[in-house]
């Protein structure tokens, strides 16, 4: 949990480029755009429902980073709006996502921000925390099976969903056969309303690794490029016969859990305010201007591209239609099977 | 009803679970709820809000997320003598606790042949049309209602959710109780002050009529009433059941209604095939075959798993009172 | 049955489905098989034995005890491409898998639109008459026929088992395979070799008759038989109808015999309340209703969890041929 | 994993007095004679079933000594016949068990070796693994909930149902709670076929204790005065208020799994025998013998009295009757429900 303040000393970019560290910059201020976006479009009745990432900027787009487009598999959560961003989705398809059109991958079948993209190599998965994890292991069983090298799958959850049966099984079966996968857990603090104390008997995560016997890591989450550095190196390590890593990235979510949610029946404006000074979004900012990759203005047109992006993206999803209501029958199995038959 | 005060208050059904559950931790000190956010967060309806204020959150248990070991623990907790409730935050994340439901709480007194006992309450939402997508909106009583040693109950009156999770939580035995999330707030009705209870396994007429029984449960009773009422309005005239109780259903009064009407709509928000307006027409079809001028219809949900986030997927999935409607005179005029 | 070659063997059923296994292992490389046991020990009905010494530990894969996370690692195969088949070692202990089952199996391709798919095989024995007592005996079918995106199948010959493992294997979605363990190696019969399958949702008629049909399924066909056997010799004609398929159902196989028969007996190992003989009813009910000339009757087992260990309660729940010929008798006569 | 072997040293007793030495030593040949019992009784084709525990003698009777009576409680698994003798089943309620009659606490209902007793403590369980352990644990909340000092509870399962999420979830909630229960894992190297390298990711199960933040420790279930000490001490940390324990006792199997298996399938006598040097019973007897606390002809005796108790118990519950058919009928709910009514 160092290195966030790169203040006076050299910039350490763990190979990263100018090109990616600006990419990194974009996938987060797209993530917050985009965020804002779904919130706004709730407070105008247009949607009825939105779900915020803010403060997993940097540990997303620092993922996605080390996520390698193509041959990676991602199995996310519903708060990876940058994850999915980050490897490849655009903003259209977000924002298909939470209008619920009948072009979204799902149909508009699924709640916003459960994407799916076989192109992309992210798994479909539902609402049910957890049951997503024992899927990236199958999915990592079956590129190790057929002897896929090079390839490895990228699993995410919440702090939450790690007390859930499922994770134990899978991390367990993916140490045995020594898959290759990373399991990042997102440590924002916060389960809905619940805290760590109440989660886990010692809030460290990343120590349960050594009971499966797997390598494990805790990164600050707040640094994108710290967050590259270690899930790459977790990824490499998969890729290359090297089995399975838990990580855990600290960060904090910033917004209630949902549009559904009032987060100040649990926690205090304060602690809230507090945790936003670290705010990862503005520290990157200046940690690129600090070591002259970006400058103010740079960072300024960049926002307004992905501001216009948004728009474009909000405006072509909202002018499309809902699914028919005879969507509601398709693709339950392949054919037409009835009950009764 | 078995009433104990004269007095009562208007309530809508999220109010009627609270104030319920405020009173049972107020009585007996065995009861502790537990589940997700049900602690400083108050459960995401707001049913439990400020308990953990008064009563402590050695009572009040916000647990992990891990839904096998809230029932499973629950379970533990009754086995030694506490009245524990437990939620599910929705009845879609119930599934992870089917081993503990099925396989332990349902079979802990047959298998310990009366030497151990569960007596267990678990709450959760369910059903649709509040536009809660796949995996919050699903029905879940078909799943559970085949299984010996539960007790399942789906009120839709805040009166009866008071008698009967009252009901539940005196019972010696485990009990699923379901609440229908889109009634939570939209009903409201007067509900007695005073501790009572609405005896478990009735069901109640809540309209009488004598040309066509409807048998419902939870947000659907509301909307057959409303058909019914259309089509008392055209002359025609329909008896609406509400069953309240899933396991175990009242025979009697379906077949007391069912032999004076002679024809039957069963009517559910949960799907078709495999659901308990099944068992409700298998058992007229063993009983009462004689009785009927019509087939037996049921009105239910579309062969899918759950309605779809978007709102032409949703309102394809669910029905409506005109949709009721439509089949009700069908059937009346068969 | 679409046979591809002449031959066939005299096989048990434990013998039909380790051929169907061995097969599919040796003509798919993405066949995989996982599951408690199957590998050294060759699963604890020795289905799989000596697979893992031709196909070794990365497709024959002893898997912790962990049934959640067995069907759920193998959805993940199954949507990464490979063609899962997994064991559930004894269907009372599909229980802490019912999520990864109904919540995630079932609904895979229709919650992504098509754009993921889940062909996987869950395979488990069911049923009782072996002394399994009450965690061993279980029958699981009520408790998922219901759920939209499966596939449920229980043959009872070795033929059909067969046939219809490969169709469950072929499938491109989920497939859940019940065998009745207590058939294993009573029942034996002729299998045709080579590749092929029986269509699922095609219910057989496995006797005629003319004065009632019986619907059935697993071990209890069999005794079905016997006891349409005895009534055939006191002269009365009873139809007997494999379903095969629980979801699906055949709907026509049924009908079809009803509206001949004019009466219908349902008979099946599993509790009565809620179980599959109630959708069967109601389908009856609703489309046949004035063809029927008795009430439409089900011989199913008493509403307690499942039969005790003892020789006593496990012989006064299950029934026998003897006690479905009573049964028959009294519809017959009715 | 040391100190069976006392040859030439002081026997460190832990406390334990001569006649409590003696206690273990018969409840450990009562747990060898009664496992024989039923695999004979199975060969007699007298019983369909049996289930034998050999090799878990020392653990099992050493626990037991630790086991509180009377306000302690037992959630045990099939494989727990010593535990139960210890706690203080007689021999006659193991018979009623493994004949099914109707005096049985489950009414014949159960499979054998799962008891059930109230009056001991021992709380009922199901065939379903780990199924039991959040039970357990929902008990210690009791406990602690009532402020009932001094007791606590001990759970016990196999090293293979340790891999279940329900064992992972009772073992999380125990630890935020710091409940009064001790996590008491029988290694026996087995899970039926599935050795310890098919089970999990690495052998040693108690380091997962760090990741719930609770102590864990790993100890020679060979030796029975080890055991006691070492469970003694986590139940009387559990009973004063210091939280959970994960402990993990080593032990092997020598029998097959049940009278259902065949072991010679999934591993060879030899490496059997191997184990079997190392039989708990032969060498607790030595150790008694050497350190002058029983003779040889004690022993006899004593081996003599539990052939007689065994003996006796089998006629007398052979003798019973088994449940009347209407006892199907019965406890499933209190009162008389029907699904219909
Ligand atoms: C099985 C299941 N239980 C409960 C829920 C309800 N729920 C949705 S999000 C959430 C909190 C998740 O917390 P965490 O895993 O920390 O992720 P975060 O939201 O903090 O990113 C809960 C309890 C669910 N979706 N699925
Ligand atoms: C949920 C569940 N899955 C599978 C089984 C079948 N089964 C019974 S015992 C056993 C092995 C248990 O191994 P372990 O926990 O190590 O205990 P041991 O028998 O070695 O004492 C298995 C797989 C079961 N009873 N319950
Ligand atoms: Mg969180
Ligand atoms: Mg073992």
């Amino acid at each position: 949990m160092a290195k966030t303040d790169t203040k006076g000393r050299a910039l350490d970019r763990h190979g990263l480029s100018n090109d990616q560290l600006r990419a990194i910059m974009r996938t987060m201020l797209m993530q917050r755009q985009l965020d804002n976006r779904g919130f706004q479009l709730n407070r105008q009745g247009k949607v009825p429902f939105a779900l915020g990432s803010e403060g997993h900027e940097a540990l997303q787009a620092g993922a996605a980073m080390a996520f390698r487009r193509g041959s990676d598999i991602l199995a996310p959560y519903y708060r990876d709006l940058g994850l999915a961003v980050g490897i490849g989705l655009s903003p259209f398809e977000i924002m298909l996502s939470i209008f619920a059109r009948a072009e979204d991958h799902n149909g508009g079948r699924q709640f916003p921000n459960h994407y799916s993209s076989k192109r992309a190599g992210l798994m479909s998965f539902s609402s049910i925390l957890a049951a997503h994890i024992p899927h990236a292991v199958g999915a990592a069983f079956a590129l190790q099976y057929r002897g896929e090298k090079n390839r490895a799958v990228l699993a995410t959850c919440g702090d939450g969903t790690t007390s859930e049966g499922e994770w134990h099984e899978s991390m367990n079966f993916a140490a045995i056969h020594r898959l290759p996968m990373v399991m990042l857990v997102e440590n924002n603090e916060w389960a809905i309303s619940t805290p760590l104390d109440r989660q886990m008997g010692q809030p460290e995560i990343w120590k349960r690794a050594a009971g499966y016997g797997i390598p494990g890591e805790r990164f600050n989450g707040f640094d994108p490029i710290e967050t590259y550095a270690v899930v790459n190196a977790a990824l490499e390590r998969a890729r290359t016969g090297g089995g399975p890593t838990l990580l855990e990235g600290m960060c904090y979510r910033f917004l209630a859990h949902s549009t559904d949610d009032n987060d100040m029946t649990y926690r205090t404006k304060e602690v809230v305010a507090e945790h936003r000074k670290q705010d990862p979004v503005p520290r990157f900012e200046e940690v690129l201007i600090e070591h002259g990759i970006m400058t103010r203005v740079d960072i300024d047109a960049m926002k307004k591209d992905v501001l216009r992006e948004t728009n474009e993206a909000t405006d072509r999803a909202e002018a499309l239609p809902y699914p028919a209501p005879a969507e509601l029958y398709t693709h339950l199995y392949e054919g037409a099977w009835q009950p009764w038959q | 009803m078995a009433v104990s005060t004269q007095s009562s208050t208007v309530m809508n059904n999220v109010e009627a679970v609270r104030a319920t559950l405020y009173e049972a931790l107020k009585s007996d000190e065995r009861v502790v709820i537990l589940g997700e956010d049900v602690g400083a967060r108050g459960n995401v309806f707001l049913i439990t809000k400020d308990f953990i204020d008064e009563f402590g959150p050695n009572r009040i248990i916000d647990t992990p997320i891990a839904e096998a070991s809230i029932v499973g623990i629950a379970i533990g907790m009754a086995m030694e003598g506490l009245r524990p409730i437990a939620e599910i935050q929705f009845a879609d994340f119930i599934y992870p606790a089917f081993n503990q439901i099925v396989g332990e709480a349902a079979k802990t007194r047959y298998r310990s042949n009366g030497e151990y006992t569960c007596p267990l309450v678990i709450r959760t939402p369910y059903g649709g049309g509040v536009r809660g997508a796949l995996s919050h909106s699903v029905s879940i009583e078909a799943l559970f209602y085949h299984v010996p040693g539960l007790k399942i109950l789906a009120p839709a009156f805040p009166a009866d959710v008071k008698g009967l999770l009252n009901a539940a939580i005196d019972d010696p035995d485990p009990v699923l109780f379901l609440e229908h999330k889109k009634t939570y707030r939209l009903i409201k009705g007067e509900v007695p002050s005073g501790h009572y209870t609405i005896p478990i396994g009735k069901a109640n007429v809540v309209k009488t009529g004598s040309q066509l029984t409807v048998v419902s449960y939870g947000l659907y009773v509301h909307w057959a009433l409303e058909a019914a009422q259309t089509l008392e309005n055209e002359g025609l005239s329909v008896e609406v059941i509400d069953l309240r109780s899933i396991r175990p259903m009242d025979k009697t009064t379906i077949l007391t209604s069912v032999e004076k009407t002679r024809k039957l709509l069963i009517v559910h928000e949960d799907n078709k095939f495999g659901g308990i307006g099944a068992e409700i027409s298998a058992m007229v079809a063993e009983e009462a075959l004689f009785h009927l001028d019509a087939p037996i219809r049921r009105h239910c949900a579309p062969d899918v798993p759950a309605m779809g986030y978007a709102e032409t997927l949703e309102h394809e999935y669910m029905s409506s009172p005109a949709k009721m409607a439509e089949a009700m005179r069908a059937l009346v005029r068969f």
